[in-house]
């Protein structure tokens, strides 16, 4: 497999969850498409930081640097976080609108 | 020189580990106070901001400004941009926190969590204006963002407030993750993460044909998104008027200020030390595209805000506006842009939020954050009314208020780029502006309202009001103001 | 010396004015602000008179710098010479003979002190005008004396006539000034000064124009005599100064026959060395016409003071064309006896109108009951429409004589001056003099233009004595026509009729003819007045000295002036002397001859009914008419000129109101003009318009922004992927 | 230091002001009055010690203020300026007196607002440092907004907001134009070297000296329209005069007369100041150009001048009518400025400062009267004459000295600017005549249906103008007679300095 077989694929991952986002009617799938959004890009780091990121000597012995996968790993956290705090802002909403259909949630506007 | 290791960068991070201490200690003193009244916490918060100051100051004495040193091998950086923005958020959370003293929509059994996140959203941004690696731009601005939705809908059992958390949640949340999207294409251009050296390197794999513009451009594209959204320029502003309007008022004030101001911190050093490198910009010429969104920004904050009949949404629009304005200083990344970039900041810090402080107060008095509940203000209230016009003014830019003199220096520096078109928009907005501003003026002075009793302020509140007033009149007379740039030039 | 007393004849009135003006700040009045003004006119007049032989010294007492602006400098300045001598005198003696008679006649007006004020102002404004010696000094003056009148014809405030009458005289004034000013601004263009006198004035200066910049000169000449056709009532102009009867009748006398009118003569008499044939032609035919049209409107009034006012005008009309005509000295001569006879003629008037006056109206509320009055002698008055106060129509009239024989007496003088009855009277000698000037020229030049203006001036002449003594047979003689008004007539208080007997006195030639010997009254040179065939002579120095006035009638010093020319210079050609002798007599023969056919008919008429002015007039209805509505002046400036200011005003008006009804009315009503479409274009695109249409885009565009904002977060997000995809999509094109 | 004083004592009588407590009306009257006082005494030693024969700036003060743009706090005045103080810190107290009466709710911030206006007039006046002009220049608005705003009468909003956004427009393009001065103030052929600056002297040497940017023609042209729209709003000049009326119809008397006595004032002396003297290629094309540009300036007199007539001609409100009446007059001005030569010029400057009297005049009277009947429908009155001989008398003086009658100030600056007007543009000046008759024509038929005429029976017992309201009219009345007879003692002041602008003008 090659770079562009996973690039590809993020960039598969990163339209759908804008599609998602942009055309669900429910909150929760919105929540989806952003966390594929995410994933999307934790993919793209991931697979940079294996294909491409230089390898650096270091005393020696050959050591690769993994600047990527680090990223992707605070990439998800993030994530969770998000996810948590957006699915608790959902509760405040349902509690409020009594639904979570995002256009009726439209009182301010203009 | 060369990047400081964790432990002996802690030193020079003790701003933000201060605002981290007070922040928990904030959680635990709430846990221990039992009277709900007592706005203990709040004091503590303000302390930390204190300290933090301090902290500031004497971690700036260490290092002398033309030799920034970098923190945590080199994720954060210590230079005087970054200092003077520090300084820039303190003053605003600080404000923040007085208000909510006196605002009367917050529930009062949250203060605990509630400060403590005021606290956490300010060292996010402490963050953002010093971060310089992908991965702390990226961890930074989701500091942020998270904590300010939770503020945003800080208010239980508040529609308004819910709505606003979840529509700013969820434009956050796409729009960090197209930022995220195009910050892991720019990390496959250069393997790096560092803003140091991504530019030279993406410079050399476009030198090479590894890449086209095209991916460059994209790349780039979709990280204004992210910032754009932080800052609230068109076409990613339309989240901002909602948000604004459902809000705590405090928390209003705050955003439309502190995280603007974070996030032109970002903006700027991505930009400037990242994409400021002529190489790249000859590719593409950020400059038109950077002076049209501006001139876009400003025209359709200034427009939309013209029919507004709620004051704080009309203020979200203002601010928007005034996001344009600055962004005329960033257009083409000249030291006079950045000077006027950072002598606007301070302008808008004080005449917003006294503006925003007003809101509070009037929402309190007369109930309603409507214009018609500013009616007879003048006679009600003649201090406040003045002040009110006093901002209002300023932020319309009539001299000798100090926002004529923050316009003055960012026109100057447009035009002197030779953007005449540019400075004539904006010119052309500021006056346009007037109308709606006027407004306000109109309803307080020139309109009667039928309840004349006056209302009454205690003296702190006064003090508070001419603590914003004060600044708003005078600093266009300092000199001292106008040479900020000199002193933190950013590398 | 000569400064101080000039100072003192200008001070003296002002002071009597300042006075009245300062105390009335205070809400005060000087207790006998009568005598005061009386006073200071007698100073000036004794001054002045003292002036007399203080003439020939020197020409320019005074010049001071007034105005100083780097290269341009204005200065201030006396000039006296015999003509500003003259000019003294007859000013200060009319005035104070005009205060002396307005103690009686204005006795018991509410504003009593007021008047003599003004009159006070007047005078000073007059002496400032004659002495000035430069162009601005004289419009100063010019102006100020406008204001008088203007101040005085509307004295009576409260009647409405007035009020018009008043405004009518400043306005039609004005619009000459105007033409005036037109004419300093291209002298001073042209020179860049505007004194005239002294090395570098305006007369040294035109001594050196070419040929060809004598178009431009005879233009301003023009121009310039336009102010005086607005002050002496001059045609199209002269609309104004009969209205001006509404007026006190002394300010008649005083302001509007003696003296202020009289004042364009005398400007245009000082602009003698600028004048061209070309603008000297216009201004003796603008005369002529006026002298005229006058004349023949004179002779249908039934108001006493009308009739007077428009034998005013024409004589004044006379002047012009003397002037015109090359007769500098005759048309300042005539300027003098007209001055005394008409000032005279007036005052009777006015001493017939007080005598009538005392049976309805006491003067403490003269106004009110001359408001009311209109009304009620309506009946009386009413078939001819014209509203006479019933105490000037002359159809009350008659047999005056043996009620007031002083009035009477002098009027008679008078009237036989001004019908130019030979010898004794002086009106003969001037308007004589004229009528040989004018033929004189004619004759000389054999210049079509000339026996024109003769034939003009003679008419006129003939028609003056006409009506003139229909208005003496009419007052004083046949039997009373209103019995009771005729009844409670009585002769005025002689501090009314002695000023009388004095001008009557003034009527003969050998008072005032003195002036006008050899080396008193010099015409100046006029360098660009040249005969059509051959060099120029002035005819003033050329008429004959030899003619029946001098022979039968022993010396006239006026005659002995002609004997050698005027300018000194010892007139010797032969053919010219023989042409002007011939045409001194053959004038004087005319003039004595239409003065008696008028006379003679106007005893036919008005005396002995031969023939009945009714018949005529009904046999001659198109004529009468005519000469009735007084050629329709009036009706045509109403009509027109008013009608066209207000409308356009209105449009003016219309130009600056809301856009909308802009449109619909304003753009509406006057598409048919250029003009008015122009404006209505102007109306909503530019003014006001425009702003508020901008406005409304503007809020228009904030309220269609607002509706993106739709509140559906979906839809944001849209706009954030569309935005991104159009920059990217942007910079792929460039 | 006497300037300064002069400027700022307004400004701290302001701060004063706002401490007195609200209650004790009569105290903050006096107060206001005495430190309007101050400048007049200061003005009138300025004028009296001002050395006439130098046009150069005298006791100016020039302290760096911010170093950043090289912005001084500069100020001096010249024969000019010195003119327009005196004029300026004279109104200053009769406006007091005007409205010692006729303000019933907040004096005391009418008061102090007042005073703001007055420092920003008198510093517009001796400004000689072209940012702190335009600063002084904006300083004005605020307070007139307010004043208007507040105080005016039933529309007031509208003109109040109409005036600011009219002069905010104005300005805008002003701001532009400055930027772009200094911005060119430091480069020679095309490389810049050494510091730009605001300082106005300054910046009319360098306009002068040639291969400087600021004296590229093309370059003066736009700047110079730039300016001049900045300044024709405030004049205001066809077709930026729409906010005139309504502003001075609504505005309270003694703000009406402030505004036409001085802030219309502010605009031309803008145009002399900067426009002719630092643009004289800018003025070049629009007064000597070929074609229309060239008769442009003039040509926009002319329409002020009769379009302003004409209009007051139309109007039946009292206000409005001597509101158009100034739009004429200020008309002659442009018309003279556009002369370029020192009689227009004199005569302009000249007709400033009358027109700044006589306006003043007018408008107190029309104030006396609506006090009075509270109302200013012409054709409402009639026959005032018999009941307010004083004060008829007064109005006579202002409305003969306002149409220009000889022997009065108004025909002076009126005549000189005519005349050289007349020398540069024939056709137009003769045209422009048309004014003086029309300005006779409305005044008169004003007086006519105001004072002459029956007795309107609703005014049999009106009372007689007071002695408070002469007084404020006296001294302007007497201006007005000592300027008609000896203009000398005005002229002498700035006929030097304009004798130095036209031979810029001239190119000597």
């Amino acid at each position: 497999m090659s770079l562009q077989h996973y690039l590809v694929i993020s960039s598969i991952l990163f339209s759908l969850g804008i599609f998602a986002v942009l055309t669900r009617k429910n909150a929760i799938s919105i929540l989806m498409g952003i966390e594929l959004i995410l994933n999307s890009c934790n993919l793209n780091f991931v697979a940079f930081s294996r294909f491409i990121t230089p390898a650096e000597s270091i005393v020696g012995s050959e050591v690769f640097r993994f600047d990527g996968q680090i990223i992707a790993i605070f990439g998800i956290v993030l994530a969770a976080a998000e996810a948590a705090v957006f699915l608790a802002i959902i509760l405040a909403i349902y509690r409020e609108f009594g639904s979570i259909r995002p256009d009726e949630v439209d009182t301010l506007k203009g | 020189m060369e990047p400081l290791k964790n432990i002996e960068s802690l030193a020079y991070f003790s701003p933000e580990i201060l605002l981290v201490v007070f922040a928990a200690a904030v959680i635990i003193s709430d846990l221990i106070v039992k009277n709900r009244e007592s706005n203990i916490v709040a004091y503590i918060s303000l302390v930390g901001l204190g300290c933090s100051l301090v902290a500031i100051l004497v971690t700036n004495s260490f290092i002398n400004s033309n030799e920034p040193i970098s923190l945590f091998f080199g994720m954060i950086r210590l230079d005087g941009f970054a200092v003077f923005f520090k300084i820039l958020l303190l003053l605003a959370t600080a404000a923040t926190i007085l208000f909510s003293l006196r605002s009367e929509e917050l529930d009062v059994r949250l203060k605990g969590e509630y400060y403590a996140l005021l606290l956490a959203v300010t060292f996010g941004m402490f963050l953002m204006a010093s971060s310089t690696n992908l991965l702390m731009i990226f961890i930074s601005l989701e500091t942020v963002s998270l904590t300010s939705y939770i503020l945003a809908g800080f208010l239980t059992h508040s529609p308004r407030s819910s709505e606003a958390a979840f529509k700013y949640i969820t434009y956050g949340a796409v729009a960090s993750g197209t930022m995220l999207f195009g910050l892991s294409m720019l990390f496959g251009m250069a393997g790096t993460g560092d803003l140091m050296q991504i530019s030279s390197q993406v410079a050399a794999v476009l030198d090479s044909g590894g890449v086209s513009t095209l991916t460059v451009l994209i790349a780039i594209t979709f990280i204004l998104a992210g910032i754009g959204y932080k800052i609230a320029s068109v076409p990613f502003h339309m989240w901002s008027p909602d948000v604004y309007e459902g809000a705590p008022i405090p928390i209003t004030a705050f955003l439309s200020v502190a995280s603007k101001a974070a996030g032109f911190a970002l903006f700027l050093r991505f930009f400037h030390v990242g994409f400021g490198k002529p190489e790249i910009l000859q590719s593409i010429d950020w400059g038109l595209l950077l002076a049209i969104v501006s001139a876009l920004t400003m025209t359709v904050g200034n427009l939309a805000a013209l029919p507004q009949q709620n004051v704080k949404r009309l203020l979200a629009y203002s601010s928007i506006a005034h996001g344009g304005y600055l962004l005329m200083g960033a257009v083409l990344l000249t030291t006079e842009g950045l000077g006027a970039i950072f002598f606007y900041l301070i302008v808008y810090l004080f005449m917003n939020l006294g503006a925003f402080y007003v809101v509070v107060l009037v929402a309190n008095e007369a109930g309603t954050e409507m214009i018609d509940g500013y009616r007879g203000l003048a006679t009600r209230a003649p201090f406040v009314a003045c002040a009110m016009a006093i901002f209002l003014f300023s932020l319309t830019g009539i001299p000798p208020l100090a926002g004529f003199f923050g316009k003055w220096v960012l026109f100057y520096a447009v035009i002197g780029e030779g953007l005449y078109w540019l400075a004539f928009i904006g010119l052309l907005n500021s006056v346009v502006s007037l109308y709606y501003y006027a407004r306000i003026v109109k309803a307080m002075y020139l309109e009667s309202t039928e309840d004349t009793d006056s209302f009454s302020f205690p003296t702190s509140t006064i003090a508070l009001l001419s603590v914003f007033v004060v600044p708003t009149i005078l600093i266009g007379f300092l000199p001292i103001f106008y040479t900020l740039s000199e002193k933190i030039i950013l590398q | 010396m000569v400064v101080s007393l000039i100072s003192i004849i200008l001070l003296a009135p002002l002071a009597s004015f300042a006075i009245f003006a300062l105390l009335g700040l205070a809400k005060r009045n000087f207790p006998r602000q009568d005598y005061l003004s009386t006073f200071a006119m007698l100073v000036a007049l004794g001054c002045s008179l003292y002036l007399i032989q203080e003439v020939v010294s020197d020409p320019k007492p005074l010049t001071v710098e007034w105005l100083s602006l780097g290269s341009v400098t204005f200065s201030m300045g006396f000039y006296l010479d015999s003509v500003t001598v003259i000019m003294l005198i007859v000013v200060t003696l009319v005035s104070s003979l005009v205060h002396i008679f307005s103690i009686g006649y204005m006795h018991g007006d509410p504003r009593y002190p007021r008047f003599f004020a003004f009159l006070s102002l007047f005078s000073f404004s007059m002496l400032f005008l004659v002495v000035s010696d430069n162009l601005l000094g004289i419009y100063i003056g010019w102006e100020l004396v406008g204001l008088c009148s203007y101040l005085l014809i509307g004295f009576w405030f409260e009647k409405d006539s007035a009020a018009n009458a008043c405004k009518k005289a400043f306005l039609t004034t004005r619009v000459g000034d105007v033409g005036m000013f037109i004419g300093m601004m291209m002298l001073f263009a042209e020179f860049k000064t505007l004194s005239l006198y002294g090395d570098n004035g305006i007369f040294d200066a035109v001594t050196t124009l070419e040929s060809g910049q004598i178009a431009g000169l005879s233009i301003a000449g023009i121009l310039i005599f336009c102010g005086a056709v607005g002050k002496s009532a001059q045609v199209p102009l002269h609309t104004w100064l009969p209205d001006a009867m509404e007026g006190p009748t002394p300010v008649s006398a005083l302001i509007h026959a003696a003296t202020m009118v009289a004042a364009g003569v005398y400007l245009v008499a000082r602009m003698f060395p600028i004048l061209t044939p070309t603008s000297s032609l216009v201004i003796a035919y603008v005369g002529g016409i006026t002298a005229l049209v006058a004349a023949t409107i004179a002779i249908v009034r039934f108001d006493i003071k009308r009739v007077l006012a428009y034998s005013t005008v024409s004589q004044l009309g006379y002047m012009m064309l003397a002037i015109g005509a090359g007769s500098y000295v005759a048309g300042l001569f005539h300027l003098t006896t007209h001055a005394f006879f008409k000032a005279l003629l007036f005052l009777g008037s006015g001493s017939v109108i007080h005598a009538f006056h005392a049976m309805h109206a006491h003067h403490d509320d003269e106004h009110t009951d001359d408001a009311e009055h209109e009304h009620d002698d309506h009946s009386l008055v009413h078939e001819h429409g014209s509203e006479i106060p019933p105490d000037q129509d002359m159809r009350n009239m008659g047999g005056l004589r043996k009620k007031m024989p002083w009035t009477f007496g002098t009027m008679l003088v008078a009237t036989l001056s001004i019908s130019g009855v030979p010898f004794v009277f002086s009106g003969f000698w001037s308007k004589d003099k004229i009528l040989a000037g004018v033929l004189g020229r004619a004759m000389e030049w054999n210049s079509v233009h000339h026996y024109i203006l003769f034939s003009m001036a003679l008419i006129a002449a003939g028609i003056t004595a006409f009506y003139m003594f229909r208005l003496i047979f009419m007052t004083f003689f046949g039997e009373p026509r209103n019995q009771e008004m005729h009844n409670m007539a009585h002769e005025s208080p002689w501090v009314m009729t002695v000023p009388l007997i004095i001008l009557a006195a003034l009527s003969f030639p050998i008072v005032n003819t003195g002036w006008f010997n050899k080396d008193y009254v010099k015409p100046p040179e006029q360098h660009h007045v040249s005969a059509p065939q051959h060099a120029y002579v002035s005819p003033d120095t050329k008429t004959a000295d030899a003619n029946f006035g001098f022979s039968l009638f022993g010396t006239s010093e006026a005659e002995a002036a002609e004997e050698d020319g005027g300018n000194g210079t010892t007139y010797t050609d032969d053919a010219h002397y023989a042409v002007h002798k011939l045409a001194h007599n053959i004038a004087m023969v005319l003039s004595i001859c239409v003065a008696g056919l008028g006379i003679l008919l106007s005893w036919m008429f008005y005396q002995r009914r031969t023939f009945s002015a009714e018949g005529v007039a009904t046999t001659f209805r198109p004529v009468y008419n005519l000469f009735w509505n007084k050629y329709y002046f009036d009706e045509f400036y109403d009509g027109v000129l008013v009608a066209l200011t207000v409308w356009k005003s209105r449009l003016f008006a219309k130009f600056d109101l809301s856009f909308i009804d802009g449109i619909v009315n304003g753009v509406g009503k006057v598409t048919r003009d250029i003009f008015a479409a122009f404006i209505g274009f102007f109306d909503n695109r530019v003014v006001d318009g425009l702003v508020n249409r901008v406005a409304e885009v503007t809020w228009a565009a904030g309220g269609r922004i607002r509706k993106i904002q739709t509140g559906a977060i979906q839809t944001y997000l849209f706009v954030v992927l569309g935005g991104i995809v159009l920059i990217i999509l942007i910079f792929r094109l460039f | 230091m006497l300037l300064s004083l002069m400027i700022f004592v307004p400004l701290f009588g302001m701060i004063v002001v706002l401490l007195l407590p609200r209650e004790s009306e009569e105290l903050i009257k006096r107060t206001t009055l005495a430190f309007t006082l101050v400048p007049l005494v200061l003005a009138v030693v300025l004028f009296v010690s001002y050395d006439r024969s130098s046009a150069g700036t005298q006791y100016f003060v020039n302290v760096p203020w911010i170093d950043a743009f090289n912005i001084n706090y500069y100020i001096g005045i010249d024969g000019l300026s010195v003119t327009l103080l005196l004029l300026t810190a004279l109104l200053g107290p009769i406006c007091v007196l005007a409205s010692w009466r006729n303000i019933e709710k907040g004096l005391k911030a009418y008061m102090a607002l007042f005073l703001l206006l007055e420092t920003g007039m008198l510093g517009f006046f001796a400004a000689l440092d072209l940012f702190l002009f335009f600063v002084f220049f904006e300083l004005t608005l605020l307070p007139m907004y307010f004043l208007i705003g507040v105080w005016g009468g039933p529309r007031r909003e509208y003109a109040a907001i109409k005036f600011f956004l009219y002069t905010l427009f104005g300005s805008v393009l002003m701001l532009v134009a400055m930027i772009a001065v200094y911005l060119n103030s430091n480069v020679i052929n095309g490389v810049a070297e050494g510091a730009r600056t605001f300082d106005i002297p300054t910046l009319i040497t360098l306009a002068g000296t040639t291969g400087h940017a600021l004296a590229d023609s093309t370059f003066q042209m736009w700047v110079f329209i730039g300016f001049f729209i900045g300044f024709a709003v405030k004049v205001p000049i066809f077709p930026f005069h729409t906010w005139l009326p309504d502003a001075h119809v609504e505005a309270p008397t003694a703000i009406s007369v402030i505004l036409a006595g001085v802030l219309l004032k502010m605009g031309t002396y803008g145009i002399v100041r900067v426009n002719m003297a630092m643009f004289p290629e800018g003025l070049d094309f629009f007064t000597n150009g070929a074609g229309f540009w060239g008769n442009s300036l003039a040509l926009l007199g002319f329409i002020n001048i009769v379009y302003g007539s004409f209009c007051a001609l139309a109007q039946t409100d009292f206000k409005k009518l001597v509101a158009y009446s100034s739009i004429g007059h200020m008309g002659f001005v442009i018309l003279g400025l556009a002369a370029g030569n020192s009689a227009g010029i004199n005569g302009a400057i000249l007709q400033m400062f009358n027109h700044g009297v006589i306006s003043a005049m007018l408008f107190l009277l029309v104030g006396v009267l609506y006090d009075r009947a509270h109302h200013r429908e012409i054709n409402g009155f009639g026959g005032i004459a018999t009941k307010m001989p004083v004060y008829t008398g007064i109005t006579t003086l202002a409305f003969m000295a306002s149409l220009g009658l000889p022997g009065l100030s108004g025909f002076v600056g009126e005549a000189l600017s005519l005349l050289g007007a007349f020398q540069e543009f024939e056709l137009i000046t003769i045209l422009s005549t048309i004014g003086i008759v029309v300005g006779a024509a409305y005044f008169l038929w004003t007086l006519q249906r105001v004072f002459l005429g029956q007795l309107n029976p609703k005014y049999e017992d009106l009372p007689e103008i007071n002695r408070r309201e002469i007084m404020t009219l006296v001294p302007l009345g007497i201006l007005t007679i000592v300027l008609g007879i000896w203009p000398n003692f005005a002229l002498d002041m700035f006929s030097e300095s304009v004798t130095n602008l036209v031979n810029a003008l001239n190119g000597i």
